[in-house]
C-alpha cells in the first residue's frame, strides 16, 4: 500500500483527508514547493545526501533499544524502543528539519520560519539555520515561551528571532497561524519549516518521507536484534509525524498492528485533551491549510485543547491519520497525564530512560498492552524525545519540593545580583 | 434578486469606483455593527462583507485577528451571524456577501451554507482560504442558488492561475493590491496599476482592489483602474480610535 | 608506544605517576578489581559485549561532524568535532560508566557508588544503575548540589541516593573522599565508579580502556570523511578521559600533535583555575589514591581551584598525562572561562552545536590553532558532552536578562503554590 | 633513645593494655592540644598519634575530617606540628609518633620528613594511604633513622596479605578493628578476636587495636588479646562535648 500515490484519487488527498486550503497568494509558493519535493523524492542522490547529513551531524542510525528490565517486570512482550531521543537537539524533529533545509537551500531560499509548541521543533530550526546559515524566525505562542523558556533561550542563542504570539489561545496552533502569515507576505525568500505531517499538501507528505528513515532503520534493527518484525508498534501523536515515520517501516505488514497514542489530558469527557482520534470529541474541519479531524465545535471554531505534553496540545492530526483511522489500519489511543507521570517514573527507574512527555504517551498505552501479551511477542515503541528538556515541566508534574526550592534560591541570587 | 454583478454594472453607471466595507460580526457588538453599518449607508457604500468570525483567522492582520477573537469571546454564534445579514441586507440598499473561513461554511454543510446565506439575503461570499480546486462543488451548489463566489486573484497568480481563476470568476475579482496580510498600508502604484491590468486580461466581471486601501489618495489612484475600492482594517481602526463620528467623516472623505 | 605495557617498569605508573595509594582495608578490594578487569581486557568477548551495549543503549558510533562554517570563516585548518555529546546521558561519561557496570557485575556486585562534580557523571552513573538494577549512592559537593541541581533532580529521578558532601571545599575532590569513606566500608557488595582517568590503579587504566573507544572510532571515521589522519588532535582536560579515550586513536601516530586543553579560569597567575599542566601552578603529591601533578600548597595541602565548567574544576589530572606531559607526547594549553564563553557563542551560531562548558574548552585552542594552519591541515575535537545541561550556568555566564526574569516568575509562582 | 618496639615492651611489664591516644594538630587550637595531652599524660597514656592535617583525609570519619580542616584554616603548618611534637616528646614520659596522610611526607620529601620526625622526638609513624607496595624507600629511611613505621592490619587482608604485612612490620602493628573510617562504634565482639589472633600469626611486635575503641567495656574485651588500645575519636568528642573535666572522667574511667 503506498498511501501517498494518488494517481486513483485527488493529489494530495488520503481518502477525504488532507488538501490543499491556503490563501491564493501561495498558490505559486506551494506549487514550488511541491515540484520541488517531487524532484528530490524522484531523486536517490538526494536521500543519499539527506540520510549522510543525518549520520554526520544528528547521529543517525539511532539505537533500538531491548527493555529488558520492564519486558520481564511487566511479564508479557519483548519490548524494544527505537531512539530517536538520542538525535541531536534531543528529538525526532531534526530529521525533518534537516531535510527541510536541503529543501531550502534547493529552492534558493535564505529564510526559514518555523512555529514550535514544546519549542523541540523550534529548537530542531534554529540548530539547523545555524548550520546552515539561513536566518531564522520561530513563532511561538506566548504562553509556551512563558513556560518554555529554556527551548527560547536555546534558540535565542542559536542566532534566531523568537516571536511571542500572543493572539488566540497563545499557544500552538496561534504560532502556526502566525507563521501562514509571515508566509503570505515573505514567501519569495522565506521557506515555511512546518514541524510536523499537518497542514497543506505537500507538507503531510515530505514530513512523513523525512520522519520514514525512523521506521526504516527501526524495521531493519528488529530484525536483527530480535530476529523478526514486531507485532505491535507504538508512537504518541501530535501532528503525527514521528508515528508516520516508525509506522511506514511496517504499514506493509497486514499482520502488525499500529497504535497512536494521543494526549488524554484529564481523560474521556473531560474536554480537557487533545485526543482526535481516540476520543469522540473531534470532528471533520478545515484549518490551517488542511482538512482533517478537529477539536472544534459545532460552528467550526476550535476548542482549547489540553496536555501535560506541549508537544501533543494540538487541535488537529495529520490526514493520513484521519485516514488510516476511517480504514482501520492503525488504531487509536489515548494516555492521560496521570498515566504518563508514573509511566515516566517507571521508565527512568527500570531502564535509565527519561522519555520527552509526548513520547512517554506511547510508552504507556505499549507498557500496558505488552502486560497483557505473550512473552515471545514483540512490541516497538518510539522513543521519539528525551525529557530532560521537560524539566521545567516535569518537576512541576512531579511537585519537586527541592526544585522548587533551587528555583526560589536562584531567584533570589538574581534578585540580590540586581542591586 | 439581482446578482453581485449585475448590481456592479448598475451601480457603475452612476459612479466610477464602487466602494466596499467590511465589518467583523459581533465586534465590537452587534449594536456597534448596526451603527458602523448605518454610516457604510449612508455614505453610500455599495457593498459590505460581513465577517463571520473564526478562531484560526490566519489569513488577517492583527486588528481583524483580534476582532475575530474578542467576537468569538463574546460568544457570537454564526446564527447571530445571519441575523444580522437578514437584518441589514433587509434595511440598507448595499448588497451584503458573507466573508469568513471556509471551515465555517465547511461544518455547516455546503449546501445549508448556501441556503442559509441566500435565506439572509446575501448576494455571494469571500472564503480567503478555499482555493478553486476545492471550490468546485460549494461553486456549483452557489451557482444553482444564484450566489456568487468572490475570487481573489494577487501578485503572485502567474498568466497560466490567473486564467484558471478567471474561468472560475463569478460576480466580481477580489484583486490582492500585495503580499501579506490585511491591515498594513499598501504603497499604491504601478504594481497595483499592473495587477489590475493582468487580472483584466483574464476576467470580464468587475474588479475590486483591496488590501491596504486606507486614504483618499489611494481612491483617487484606484479610480479608473480598478471598478471598486475594498476598505477593511482602516475603517476599523477608525471605529476603534474615534467611533462613529471619526467612521463618517473618514467615508465622507474616501468617498468625496 | 602502548603506555600500559608495565613489563619494564612498575604496575600501574606512568612514569613516576599513578600506583595505588589506598588505605590498607581496600587492598584485597583492589586486587579483586585489578585482577577481574585484566581478565575482561584479555577477552574480546568482553570488549565486544561493551560494544554492543553502547551501540544498542547509547547511540555509539557517535558521529563525526565536519564543521564547515566554522573552518571557512577561521580560513585555517578543516576542523571535525567528535560528536561524544550524542551520547545516551549527554556526555562521553557514560561509556566508562556502562563499561563499569559490567564490570561490577563480573565481580558480581549489587550496589556502586560515585562521586560528581557537574552532575554528568553522577547522572550517566544512576542511569547505568537504573539499567543493571545496581542500588547507587552518588556524592556530590554541596557547593554543585546547590548549582547543577537539575542533574540531581534526574539522579533522584533515576532512583539513585544523592548526598550532598559538606566537607572541604565541597566540590568534587570532596566528593572523591567521599566515596573513598563509603567504599572502605561497603566495599564488599559495592562498586565505586570512578568517573575519570584518576585514582588508584587500576582504574586510570580501565577509564581510559573504556574510553578507548572514542578514539577507535574517530580514527576510522576521519580516515573515511577526510581522507587522512589529522594533524593536530584535540580536547578538554578535566581528570583527563575523554583525552585519553580520544588521544588513544592517535597516539602511536608520531607526527599527530596531541592537546589537552584545561581550565584557565581566570587566567595565568589568577590562581583561581585548575590548568594543572599548561600553568606552572602545580607539583607532584600524593592524594586520593595516585601519584600525580596536583594544585597543592608547599606543605601538600591542596589549594581552591576554579573554572566556569564544573567537570574540569579538579585538583589533579590522571597519572598518564603528567608522564606524557614530562615525555612531551602531549602539549597542554588552558582556556579562561572569557575564551570558552565567547567561543561558546561563536560555536552554536556557526556550527548549531552547544558544546558542554567543558568541551568547549578544547574547542577554543582547537579554533585558535585551527586559523592558524594551513587550509588543507585538518584538526580534530571532542565535543565531549553537550550543554543545554548547562542551562543555569550558561545562562548566568551569558548574564540572560529573560531567562533571570523567567526563573524569578517561576518562583513567584511556586511562592504562590504553597500559599 | 628507645623505639617504639622495645618501649612498649617495657610498659607492658606493668599493664596488661596499653593505650595509645590521638590528637589533631592545631584542633582546637595547639593551646587545647597541650591540655588535651596533658590529661592524657595524667591518666598514663602510652603513646600518642600526633595527627597533622591535611586537606583531603579520604580515611577519616567526619568529627577527624571536621578537625582536619578547621585546623588548616586556622593556619596550622607542618612546622607548627614538629614544634608541637617537639615539646611533646620532651616535656611527657609518652612516647609520640606522626600520624597523617602520605603526601605530607612525600611533599616534604621523604628523608626530610625522616629527619625532622627524629628530631623532633617522634618514634614513628602511621600514613594510612601508604601501602607497603610504596613504602620501600621511606621504610629504609626510617629503619637507617631508627624511626619505626606502623603498618596496618585489617580484616579484609589475606593470610597471604598478613604475611607480607608481617614481614614489613617494625615497633607495632596497627590493627583496624572493622570495616570504614575512624569515628563510628565498633561491636567488639568475636571478629575483633580472631582478627588479632590472624595477626598474631603474622607478625611478633605487638599489637594495638583501633577503630571504634570507646567504652570501658571495650578496654575490658581488648585486655588478655590485644597489646593496646587505641583510642581516637572518643576522646576528640568527649573533649568537644564536656572539655578538660570530660576528658580527664573519659580516661580515667578507661584506664581504670
Ligand atoms: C519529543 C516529541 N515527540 C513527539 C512530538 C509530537 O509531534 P509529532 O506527532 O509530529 O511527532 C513532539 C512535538 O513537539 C515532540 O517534541
Ligand atoms: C562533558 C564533559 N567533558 C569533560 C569532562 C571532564 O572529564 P574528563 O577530563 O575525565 O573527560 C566532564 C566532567 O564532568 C564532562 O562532563
Amino acid at each position: 500500500m503506498d498511501i501517498f500515490d494518488f494517481s486513483d484519487g485527488r493529489e494530495g488527498y488520503y481518502g477525504e483527508y488532507g488538501g490543499v486550503f491556503l490563501p491564493e497568494i501561495l498558490h505559486a509558493t506551494i506549487e514550488e514547493l511541491l515540484e520541488c519535493f517531487r524532484e528530490c523524492k524522484a531523486d536517490p542522490k538526494f536521500w543519499q545526501e539527506y540520510v549522510t547529513l543525518l549520520q554526520n551531524y544528528s547521529g543517525r542510525p539511532t539505537p533500538l533499544t531491548h527493555l529488558e528490565n520492564l519486558s520481564r517486570e511487566l511479564g508479557g512482550a519483548q519490548i524494544y524502543a527505537k531512539r530517536d531521543d538520542l538525535n541531536h537537539t534531543g528529538s525526532h524533529k531534526v530529521n525533518n528539519v534537516m531535510g527541510q533545509g536541503l529543501i531550502t537551500q534547493r529552492l534558493g531560499k535564505k529564510r526559514v520560519i518555523a512555529e514550535t509548541g514544546a519549542g523541540q521543533h523550534g529548537f530542531a530550526t534554529a540548530t539547523m539555520a545555524a548550520k546552515f546559515g539561513f536566518d531564522c524566525k520561530i513563532y511561538m505562542g506566548a504562553v509556551d515561551v512563558a513556560r518554555q523558556r529554556p527551548n527560547v533561550f536555546w534558540m535565542e542563542n542559536l542566532g534566531a528571532e523568537v516571536i511571542a504570539v500572543e493572539d488566540g489561545q497563545k499557544t500552538l496552533k496561534d504560532a502556526v497561524n502566525e507563521c501562514m502569515r509571515d508566509w503570505v507576505t515573505n514567501m519569495a525568500d522565506t521557506h515555511y519549516i512546518l514541524g510536523t505531517a499537518c497542514g497543506p499538501h505537500p507538507f503531510p507528505e515530505m514530513v512523513s518521507w523525512f520522519q520514514s528513515i525512523i521506521g526504516l532503520e527501526a524495521r531493519e534493527q528488529i530484525i536483527k536484534q530480535a530476529g523478526r518484525l514486531p507485532d505491535r508498534v507504538f508512537a504518541c501523536v501530535g501532528g503525527g509525524s514521528n508515528a508516520m515515520g516508525l509506522f511506514q517501516g511496517f504499514i506493509d505488514e497486514p499482520n502488525i498492528e499500529l497504535v497512536g497514542c494521543e494526549a488524554g489530558g484529564e481523560g474521556v469527557g473531560s474536554y480537557m485533551h487533545s485526543a482526535r482520534l481516540a476520543y469522540d470529541d473531534a470532528s471533520v474541519g478545515v484549518a490551517q491549510g488542511y482538512k482533517t479531524y478537529f477539536l472544534q465545535n459545532d460552528e467550526g471554531n476550535m476548542n482549547e485543547t489540553h496536555s501535560v505534553a506541549a508537544g501533543l496540545d494540538y487541535i488537529g492530526v495529520n490526514p493520513i491519520f484521519s485516514h488510516l483511522h476511517d480504514t482501520g489500519r492503525v488504531r487509536f489511543e489515548a494516555a492521560t497525564d496521570a498515566e504518563v507521570k508514573e509511566t515516566l517514573k517507571l521508565t527512568m527507574r527500570t531502564e535509565g530512560l527519561i522519555p520527552a512527555l509526548e513520547s512517554t504517551h506511547g510508552f504507556v498505552v505499549a507498557l500496558k498492552e505488552a502486560a497483557k501479551m505473550r512473552k515471545d511477542e514483540i512490541v516497538l515503541v518510539n522513543m521519539s524525545g528525551r525529557g530532560d528538556k521537560d524539566i521545567f515541566t516535569i518537576a512541576d508534574a512531579l511537585d519537586d519540593a527541592k526544585w522548587k526550592s533551587f528555583i526560589s534560591g536562584k531567584a533570589d541570587q538574581y534578585r540580590a545580583e540586581k542591586k | 434578486m439581482m446578482g453581485l454583478q449585475s448590481f456592479i454594472a448598475e451601480r457603475k453607471k452612476d459612479k466610477d469606483l464602487l466602494v466596499m466595507a467590511h465589518v467583523v460580526c459581533g465586534y465590537p457588538s452587534f449594536e456597534d455593527n448596526l451603527k458602523e453599518l448605518e454610516i457604510m449607508a449612508e455614505a453610500g457604500v455599495d457593498i459590505v462583507e460581513l465577517q463571520f468570525p473564526f478562531s484560526e483567522p490566519s489569513a488577517d492582520g492583527p486588528l481583524f485577528v483580534r476582532a475575530n477573537e474578542q467576537s468569538l469571546k463574546s460568544g457570537t454564534t454564526v446564527d447571530q451571524c445571519f441575523e444580522l445579514m437578514a437584518e441589514v441586507s433587509e434595511r440598507f440598499s448595499f448588497k451584503v456577501l458573507m466573508m469568513g473561513y471556509y471551515n465555517t461554511a465547511f461544518k455547516m454543510g455546503e449546501d445549508v451554507f448556501v441556503q442559509r446565506l441566500k435565506a439572509a439575503g446575501g448576494v455571494g461570499f469571500i472564503l480567503p482560504d478555499l482555493p478553486i480546486e476545492e471550490a468546485g462543488d460549494l461553486h456549483k451548489l452557489a451557482a444553482d442558488a444564484g450566489i456568487e463566489p468572490v475570487i481573489l486573484m494577487t501578485p503572485t497568480s502567474s498568466d497560466k492561475r490567473l486564467a484558471q481563476l478567471g474561468a472560475a470568476s463569478r460576480g466580481m475579482v477580489y484583486a490582492v493590491a500585495r503580499k501579506g496580510v490585511t491591515g498594513s498600508k499598501t504603497n499604491m502604484g504601478d504594481d497595483v496599476i499592473a495587477l489590475i491590468e493582468r487580472c483584466r486580461e483574464h476576467t470580464d466581471v468587475p474588479i475590486g482592489v483591496g488590501f491596504g486601501v486606507s486614504s483618499k489618495q489611494d481612491m483617487d489612484f484606484l479610480r479608473g483602474h480598478a471598478d471598486m475600492a475594498i476598505i477593511g482594517t482602516a475603517a476599523l481602526k477608525i471605529w476603534e480610535q474615534s467611533g462613529a463620528e471619526g467612521l463618517r467623516a473618514f467615508f465622507k472623505e474616501m468617498m468625496a
